[in-house]
């Protein structure tokens, strides 16, 4: 199983803060595109140009691999401090 | 030697510089950075905000900034504090304390972990104001201040 | 909007930073720098600390180094404290605030007032230590440091 | 009535903190020379390379005029902060 998280914009956007997906391992971008396919409205605001994604808490870039188990996440730019 | 807290409550400056200098007889120079909410931004009156964040990422994230702080500079204490949840105009979100023998490491230090803050910890800025709720968006500058610290 | 106060006695930075904030609806960013009195220099113990100063000029010197920084930067408030007379190892010397809508306003016009106020504020440092009474040389490094600054 | 005034170690060295001269004017560096004419001991401390001026409490040149009711300074380079 692999958990995917959502925060502040895009989170209020998809209208869910988590997904779980059963069976996946592939890529970054992959999992996008998998998540786009499930669910259409989901699509164009993932895919946004600044949208950044973690791996298990570590910024990943568009290839990085995601494996059974792993938390990836996906993010506005972040706007702290 | 590095303190690093991510917390709902408030912070007092005066209880930070006091940690910050405790028996610390050998670092010359202390300096510290606030970041408070302000009553406006992009033109747009705000009344207050909402701090989300990335619970298991945040610590890991500030941590690493204040690592490489110090693979930078001769430092000597690190205080990093960071409010997550609601707070009214003027309260203060972000403390960075640093201190040094050395003045322009404790300057150059305190920035940096400001500018890398600004632009990879997991936080995320929910303002409330006369025109509702806005997602606070990212700020080019911040992004070219990152360059300063390019090698 | 500046507080210039050249001082016997000890501040408090807590105070310092609650004058910073008070009504300070507008400013999002404060650097604040302290100097302390550490417990060497150039490799000798240290045990305190005489600050002379020239009263005359003192004041009217971090009037100007403060006016000049206002003109490069937009600032909010500034608060500048500089102790003189007898000090203990530990204690604090010096107190740059400035606030500003600018998080890198705040931090440059910091320490740009910094960098002036120790290469031209008429103050200077007997050290007492290991080796008695010392009058401390001045750093060719903090010559260096005003380059930066130059247009 | 010129007077000058002598800070931390030079103040030391000359033993002195501050020295009134009747009848001065001319140049900064006209009044070294003359304090070094009348107190040959000051002559080497007063001419040291590093030595800064300031009149009526603005920093100064060798060649900044000096006048009747002036006040003038001479120190070592500062170290506060």
């Amino acid at each position: 199983m692999v958990k995917v998280l959502f925060f502040a914009s895009l989170r209020a956007r998809l209208g869910t803060a988590e997904h779980c997906l059963e069976d996946f391992s592939g890529s970054v971008a992959e999992l996008r595109n998998r998540l786009g396919e499930l669910f259409p409205d989901w699509q164009a605001p993932l895919q946004a140009a600044d949208i950044q994604a973690a791996v298990n808490q570590e910024i990943a870039a568009a290839t990085t691999r995601i494996t059974d188990g792993d938390e990836v996440a996906f993010f506005p730019p972040v706007t702290g401090g | 030697m590095d303190f690093i807290d991510v917390r709902t409550a408030p912070f007092a400056v005066g209880d930070e510089y006091a940690a910050l200098r405790a028996n610390n007889r050998s670092d010359g120079a202390s300096a510290l950075f606030v970041g408070s909410v302000r009553d406006f931004n992009a033109g747009v009156g705000v009344s207050g905000l909402a701090l989300e964040h990335y619970p298991g990422m945040t610590e890991k994230s500030l941590q690493r900034i204040v690592s490489d702080a110090r693979t930078r500079w001769e430092l000597g204490r690190v205080r990093l504090l960071h409010r997550v949840g609601a707070m009214a105009v003027e309260e203060d979100i972000v403390f960075v304390g640093v201190t040094s023998p050395h003045r322009q490491a404790a300057f150059a230090a305190c920035q940096y972990i400001m500018d890398r803050l600004k632009t990879e910890a997991p936080f995320w800025k929910l303002e409330s104001g006369e025109t509702g709720d806005t997602w606070v968006a990212a700020r080019d500058s911040d992004r070219r201040e990152l360059e300063k610290w390019a090698r």
